[in-house]
C-alpha cells in the first residue's frame, strides 16, 4: 500500500472541486434538495459531458473513462464534500459497479454506454423489504417467464429508486444470487419516494407485483460478486464521509478562527481548540480507512472486505462525531435550519446506517479476523 | 395576624375560600387567576398586594395542593407565561418600582400579557455581556437600535425584557441597562427562527428606531448586568435535571424503542452490544434524577450543593447520547423521517406522534441542549470556576471600554 | 429515599476524618501497605476501641454499635479517602454482614462480639477457585465429619485471609448453600498472601484439604441472604470508592489551583479546568449512586440487587476516571512512586474488579430491569 | 566526483569496502563504530570528516541495508546512544563549533560516551521556556545551580545537554543558554526517579555550584532556546505511530490476552460486548498505524501532513485504553501483580515476562504516555495552533521579564 495519489488524482480532484464549488454550492444543494427528483438535470449533463464523470468506472470499450476506485474515491470526496445533490452513488457507483463486476456482457454492452452518457439515470436494488444489507439476506425470488423473467415483492431503501430510468434488481433465480433488470413503466412497477432524514439524498420504496424483468448477471450464483459491489459501494460512500468530515472541521476551524466573545476569537479556548484537535485526528484517521480500502479496492490483490469494514466503521463515526462538533461549535447559529451544518449532520447521521452501521462491520470484522 | 407566621393549615383554609369564592372548572382562566392573585395565592413569597402573603416559597405548594384537590382544572405556569411567570414577576419585585409592580404583575400572572427575553444577540451568544444593541437618549425617552435571537414567545409577547447598551465608553459590565420593550411599539419587527427540525421555536428581533418611555427602565441606569443576573439566576434554577419517577422521561421511550426493536435486525452479539449501551443510559438516567432529588434535599435542609449546576451539564450530555442510541436501536428505519421538515411554529401543546417519530424529532432537537441556556462550555467553566474555584482565564475584556473589545459579527 | 445525612451522620463523618487524617495519612498508608499483614495493629485497636468501627453494625447485645448501613457508608466513604489499610471490610462488612445476615444464633454469640472489640479478624471465602464472585457460582462442597464438617478446596481473593482469626467459608452442605468456620491454624489450612496490583488491599488464596470446620450458618439454603451480603458489601466498597474518588477530585483541584505553567495557574486553562469540572460531575453522580445504594440497604424495602448493581457500575468507572485524571492533571509528578496518585488509580482498578466488574453488574441490571 | 550525486552503487560498495576492511562480527562494536563513522557511513547526510558523506538524509537506508546483509551483528542506533544519536549529533553538527564536532561526534557515534537531556525542571514541564535553572558567569567560566528531571540514562552519560537561565532580566525565550554539560563534574547529583512501576528510567539531577568552562556553550550566549527547538524537533520526529505491520505490536498483545482467555468468566452477552470492544481497538491501531504510513509517504513526497503529530497523541490515548481492555479481558487475576513493585533500575534489555503480565506493566506505564514527550494537551495546542491555524491564548508571561512572571514549585 504506498497511499499516495499522482499527479494525474490531485488534477482530477482540482477539477471536480471547481465544477462542484460552482454547480453545487449551498444554495444548489438547497434548492435540489426541496425537489422530489432530488437533483438538477442540468448539472448533472454537465457531469457526464464535461467531465465524464457518470462513467468513470465504465471500461473505455462501453464509452467511459475506464479508470479505477482511486479516481472514484477522489470524485466522491469532492461530492461529500459539497453535499452534491445526484443520483451518482446510485448510478455510476453501484449500477455501473455491479454491471462491471457482475453483469453480462450483454448488458454491460447495453446499459453502460447510456450510464456513461449521464441519459441513463440507474440504481441497485438490494435490500429487501425488513431485512439487512448483506446480499446474502436476499430472499426476492425471480420466477422464470417465457424467455423472461417476472419479479414480485419490496425492495426498500433504493437509493434514487423513484427516479431511476434502469433498476437493477438483485434476486435469486435457479443459479442462485443473480441480478434483473426492471425498466421505468414496467408493469406491476410501484415506486414511492419515501420521506428522508438526509434531504440530500433520495431514497425510494420499490414494490414489484409480477413485473417482467430481464436477466442481466453474469452466469452462475453472484453472491461473492455482489459482495464485492457492496464492498466497492462502501469504498464510495466513506469517501464521500471523508470528504463530508474534512468540510466541517473546516467550517469549525474557520469560525473558531473569525468569531470574537469575550474579546477574543472562540478558537483560542482551549476547549473549542482541542475538540478542533480531536477532530482532526479522527478525520485523518477516516482519510487513512477511506484511502486505504480505495487503494486495496484499486489494486484487487488486498483483503478488501476487510478494509471496508474498517473504513465504514471508523468513517462513519468520525464523520458523524465532526459534524456534530460542527454544531457545537457554531453554537445557536450551528442550529438553525439557514446554517448548512445540520445539512452535514443528516447527512453523517445517514450514511453511517447506509450499507450497515459500525457495529454490524466490526461484528463481521470480528469474524473474519477470528476475534 | 402575621403573615409570616400563617400556619398551613390557615393557608389551606384560604385556598378553599377562594375557590368558594370563583372555582376554575365554573369560570374562564383570566377570571380565576385574577381572583387567585387577587387572594394573595399567585405566589405566596411576594408581597401582599402583588400577588402573595409574605410567606416562605415553599408553601406555594400547599395553595397548588388545594387547587388540584378541589378542581380538576389546573393552569400550569410554565404552561401560561414561562417567562413572564419564571422570570419577568421576579425581576418586577426585586427591581421595578410600585407603579411598575401594580400595572404588570396581575396580568402577567393571568396570562393576559406574555412576556419574553431580549438578552441574546447575534454577536454575543455565550458573552450576553458584550452586547450591542444601543439605546440612545432622547429627551426621557430612549431610541433603541440593534437586533436580538432565540427569543421564545416573542411573537405572542406584550413586554420584553430587554438589555441594551447605553454607555459604549466603559467596560461591558457597566454600560447596559435594562428596559421593559412593549412588542407592539413601532420599529419592532419578529421573525421566526427555524431551526434544524424545520420548527421555529424561537425568534429573532429587530429593532430600528424603536421608542421606549423613560419610566420604563429596571434599576437605574447602568444597572442592566445586575438586573440581567436577577433575570438568569431565575433562569437556571428551573433548567437541570432530576424530577420524574424512577425509568420515566426520555429512557422510557428508549426502552419502549427496544423493546418494540424489529428482532430480526440484531444478531445474538449485536444485541448484546446494545444492551449493554442501553443499560449504561439507564444507570446515567438513573443518577441524573437520583442527583437532582439530592439537589433538592440539599435546598430543602439548606445546604445548596453543586449538583443543581450539574444537572444542566449531565442532562445535555446525556440526551444527546440518548436520542443517537435510539437511532442505532430503530436501525435502517432511522433513515426516514416521517414528520418532515415543512418549516412552521411547533404545535403549542406537543405533537401526538408515534414513538418513533418522537425519538427522531429528539435525535434532532437535541442537539441543542448543550447550546442554549448556557452551553456545556460554559457550564464546565461555571462549574470550574463557581464550585471547585479554580482561577479564570486571563481576560482581555475586563477594564477596557467596551467600543474597545474587538467583536465580530 | 431522602438522601439527606442527619446532624449524627455528619458528626460520625467528622471523628472518623479527623482520626483517618491522624493515623492514616499518607505515610502510614505507605508503611501498612509495605507490611505482609498489611496494616498496624495500634490503629487497629483504636478502631475498635476510641470509636467502636469494628462493631458498627453489630447488634448492641453482641458488643456492637447496632448502626446501619448509612453509618457503615459514611465510615468507608472515609476510608476509602485516606485509603485506610486495614482488614475492615473484611471484618466489619463482609464477616459481620454475614453472621448478621446469614449466620446463626450461636456463631453469632460467638464471633460478633470479637470482632466488635477489635480482638477477631475475620473474614469471608466465597469465590471459588477460577469461577465468578456470584455466590450461586460456589461449588465447593462441605462434609459432614462426626460432629462437624470437613472442608477440602481452594478459596481465592479472600480479603485478608491471609491474617483472619476466622475464615467464614461460603460452601455447599446437604441444605445448600451455607456458612463454614474455620480458625486460623487449622489442620489443612493453607494460606498464601497474593501478589496484588494494590498495595493497599491485602488478598489471599486460601486452601483447604479435609480442614475440619464448624457450621455457622442459619439453617436451610442461604443462597439469597449470602446474595445480600454480597450486595451490601458492595454498598460498602462504592462508598470506598466515592470517597477515593473525591479525593481525587480535590487533589486535582488543588494541584490545578497552585500549579503554575506560563505565568498561569493550570486550573486557568480550560483543559485542565474542564476535565474538573466532569470529574465533578462523574464524582456526583458516584455519590448518588452510592448514597442510593446505602440508603435502600438501611431502608431495607427498595430493590438492593438493582441499586448495588447501579452504583457498582458506575462508581468503579467514576473512581477509575478519576483517579486516572488525576494522574495526568499532575503531569510527571502524578507518575512518580513518591506521589500518592498512583495509590488511588490501583485502588480504583482494584477496586473496580473487586465483586464483579461493571460489565458484568450491568448485565445484571439488565437482566433484573428485563432491558 | 561530487558526494551530492553519489549513486546507490557507489554507496553500497563503500559500505562493503567498510566491511571488507572491519566486520562487526569479527572486531568489537567500538573499533567497528569507530570505522563506520571514519568512512563516513555513520550519518551520511553529515558532512565529511564528521561521519557522514554529505548525502541526503533517506541514503542511510543502503548503507543499513547492505550491513545487515552482509553481517550478523547489527547495532541500532537507539539501543547504543539514542539521546546522543537522535538529538545530541543533529544539535552539535547544526550548532556546535568545529572543535566539538571533531571532540564530541566519534565517541557518541561508538557509544563510548552516551549523552542525556537536561531540559525539564520540577517547575516547568509542559513549559519547559520556565526554567529557573541558573548559570552565572564566573570569569570565563560559568557556575550552574539548578534541578533537573525526567532525565533518561543520566546515570551512565558522559554529556549532558543543559537549558539553563543566564539572564532572568529579559523575556523568558530570551535569557536561556545552551551547555554541554560534563555530568561528571563536582556538584552534579544523580537520582533515580521511581515511577508507577516502581521501576526508575528516570533521573533527578541535583546541580549544585557546578562549574562550566566557558567553551561549552552550544549557539551563543542566550540562544538557548532556539538550540534546545532543534533537539526537540529531532525528538518529535522519533515519536508518533506507524511502522509495523497490521497487527502487531500491543494489539497483538490484546488479541493474545483475548485468545488465552478464561472462557468460563465471560457469558456470551459480555463476551460480545468484549468483542465489539476490542475490535474497536483493532481498528484505531490499524489506523494509527496506516495514518503513520500515509505520514511517511507525505514526507517521502514532499508534502508533510498532519498526520505525523496527529500520531503522538493518538497513540497515547490509544495506548491507554487498549491496556485498560487487556486488564478487562484478564478479569480477577487483575487483581494481580506478579512483577511486584521492587524499586529498582529497568532490565536494560526489556523483560521475558508472560503476555499477562507484560499486559499489566504496560497497563501502568501507559498512563505517562499521555505526558511523556508533550503531555496530550500540549499535542492538542499544537495542532490547533500550527496545523488548524487556530489562535493562541492571550498570554501573560510574552514580553515580561522572567523574573517577574509568577512561578511556583
Amino acid at each position: 500500500m504506498h497511499f499516495t495519489f499522482t499527479e494525474e488524482h490531485e488534477e482530477l480532484r482540482r477539477t471536480v472541486r471547481r465544477f462542484l464549488e460552482q454547480r453545487s454550492d449551498e444554495q444548489a444543494v438547497r434548492r435540489a434538495m426541496e425537489t422530489e427528483r432530488g437533483y438538477d438535470d442540468d448539472v448533472w449533463s454537465q457531469m457526464a459531458g464535461q467531465m465524464g464523470l457518470q462513467g468513470l468506472i465504465v471500461p473505455a470499450e462501453h464509452g467511459g473513462a475506464g479508470l479505477g476506485w482511486v479516481e472514484m474515491m477522489v470524485v466522491l470526496e469532492e461530492m461529500g464534500r459539497s453535499l452534491l445533490c445526484a443520483p451518482y452513488l446510485s448510478t455510476a457507483v453501484l449500477a455501473a459497479g455491479a454491471l462491471v463486476e457482475a453483469g453480462s456482457e450483454e448488458a454491460r454492452s447495453e446499459i453502460l454506454p447510456g450510464i456513461a452518457s449521464g441519459e441513463t439515470i440507474a440504481t441497485l436494488a438490494f435490500v429487501d423489504d425488513g431485512r439487512g444489507w448483506d446480499v446474502a439476506d436476499v430472499q426476492m425470488q425471480a420466477t422464470k417467464d417465457g424467455d423472461g423473467w417476472k419479479l414480485s415483492g419490496v425492495k426498500n431503501f433504493v437509493l434514487d429508486g423513484h427516479t431511476a430510468d434502469v433498476i437493477l434488481v438483485v434476486a435469486r433465480g435457479p443459479d442462485g444470487l443473480s441480478l434483473f433488470r426492471v425498466d421505468a413503466g414496467a408493469a406491476g412497477l410501484e415506486r414511492a419516494l419515501l420521506p428522508t432524514l438526509d434531504l440530500t439524498r433520495k431514497l425510494a420504496r420499490v414494490s414489484f407485483s409480477s413485473t417482467p424483468a430481464k436477466r442481466v448477471g453474469a452466469s452462475g450464483d453472484l453472491t461473492s460478486q455482489l459482495r464485492r459491489v457492496l464492498d466497492l459501494a462502501v469504498v464510495g460512500l466513506v469517501a464521500e464521509q471523508v470528504g463530508g468530515a474534512q468540510r466541517c472541521l473546516e467550517m469549525s476551524t474557520e469560525y473558531a478562527r473569525t468569531r470574537l466573545q469575550f474579546g477574543r476569537p472562540i478558537g483560542s479556548f482551549q476547549a473549542i481548540k482541542h475538540r478542533c484537535a480531536d477532530m482532526l485526528v479522527s478525520v485523518e484517521f477516516a482519510k487513512s480507512a477511506a484511502y486505504n480500502a480505495g487503494f486495496t479496492a484499486a489494486e484487487g490483490d488486498g483483503d478488501l472486505a476487510s478494509a471496508a469494514h474498517i473504513a465504514k466503521s471508523y468513517c462513519s463515526e468520525a464523520y458523524f462525531h465532526a459534524a456534530a462538533d460542527n454544531i457545537q461549535i457554531h453554537g445557536g447559529m450551528g442550529f438553525t435550519w439557514e446554517h448548512p451544518a445540520h445539512l452535514y449532520f443528516k447527512r453523517a447521521k445517514s450514511s453511517s446506517v447506509l450499507f450497515g452501521d459500525p457495529m454490524q462491520h466490526r461484528e463481521q470484522l470480528a469474524q473474519s479476523l477470528g476475534i | 395576624m402575621s403573615m409570616k407566621t400563617m400556619s398551613e393549615a390557615e393557608l389551606r383554609e384560604r385556598t378553599r375560600a377562594l375557590l368558594a369564592e370563583v372555582h376554575p372548572d365554573k369560570v374562564d382562566r383570566t377570571t380565576f387567576r385574577r381572583a387567585q392573585f387577587d387572594h394573595g395565592l399567585a405566589w405566596v413569597r411576594f408581597p401582599e398586594g402583588h400577588g402573595g402573603l409574605g410567606l416562605t416559597a415553599n408553601l406555594q405548594q400547599i395553595v397548588n395542593d388545594e387547587i388540584r384537590k378541589n378542581a380538576k382544572t389546573f393552569y400550569e405556569d410554565m404552561a401560561i407565561n414561562p417567562i413572564g411567570i419564571g422570570m419577568g414577576g421576579p425581576v418586577v419585585l426585586t427591581h421595578g418600582t410600585e407603579e411598575m409592580k401594580k400595572r404588570l404583575l396581575r396580568p402577567l400572572f393571568t396570562g393576559e400579557e406574555i412576556w419574553c427575553q431580549l438578552f441574546s444577540e447575534p454577536g454575543a451568544g455565550s458573552d450576553v455581556a458584550g452586547l450591542s444593541t444601543r439605546a440612545v437618549r432622547d429627551g426621557d425617552d430612549w431610541i433603541v437600535n440593534g437586533q436580538k435571537v432565540w427569543t421564545t414567545l416573542a411573537h405572542l409577547s406584550k413586554w420584553g425584557m430587554l438589555v441594551a447598551r447605553t454607555n459604549p465608553d466603559v467596560p461591558k459590565h457597566e454600560g447596559m441597562s435594562y428596559f421593559l420593550l412593549d412588542m407592539q411599539s413601532p420599529g419592532v419587527e419578529v421573525r421566526p427562527l427555524y431551526q434544524i427540525t424545520g420548527e421555529a421555536e424561537f425568534n429573532e428581533i429587530f429593532m430600528t428606531d424603536v421608542r421606549i418611555p423613560g419610566d420604563r427602565i429596571l434599576g437605574h441606569e447602568g444597572d442592566g448586568w445586575k438586573v440581567a443576573i436577577t433575570t438568569l439566576m431565575n433562569e437556571r434554577t428551573s433548567l437541570g435535571g432530576g424530577g420524574g419517577s424512577r425509568g420515566s422521561g426520555p429512557i422510557a421511550t428508549l426502552l419502549r424503542l427496544w423493546k418494540n426493536r424489529e428482532k430480526a435486525a440484531f444478531t445474538q452479539a449485536s444485541e448484546a452490544v446494545m444492551r449493554d449501551r442501553i443499560t449504561q443510559l439507564h444507570i446515567e438516567c438513573e443518577l441524573l434524577r437520583l442527583t437532582g432529588m439530592r439537589a433538592k434535599a440539599g435546598l430543602r435542609s439548606g445546604i445548596p450543593g453543586p449538583e443543581g449546576s450539574v444537572g444542566k451539564l449531565a442532562m445535555a450530555e446525556i440526551n444527546k447520547r440518548l436520542w443517537e442510541c435510539s437511532l442505532d436501536v430503530m436501525g435502517s428505519s432511522s433513515l426516514l423521517y416521517e414528520a418532515g421538515y415543512e418549516l412552521k411554529r411547533p404545535e403549542l401543546h406537543g405533537r401526538a406522534s408515534r414513538v418513533e417519530e418522537h425519538a427522531k424529532y429528539q435525535f434532532l432537537r437535541s442537539r441543542a441542549n448543550s447550546i442554549e441556556g448556557g452551553t456545556s462550555e460554559v457550564m464546565r467553566n461555571i462549574l470550574g470556576e463557581r464550585v471547585l474555584g479554580l482561577p479564570g482565564e486571563p481576560r482581555v475584556d475586563k477594564n477596557v471600554p467596551w467600543k474597545d473589545i474587538p467583536r465580530g459579527v
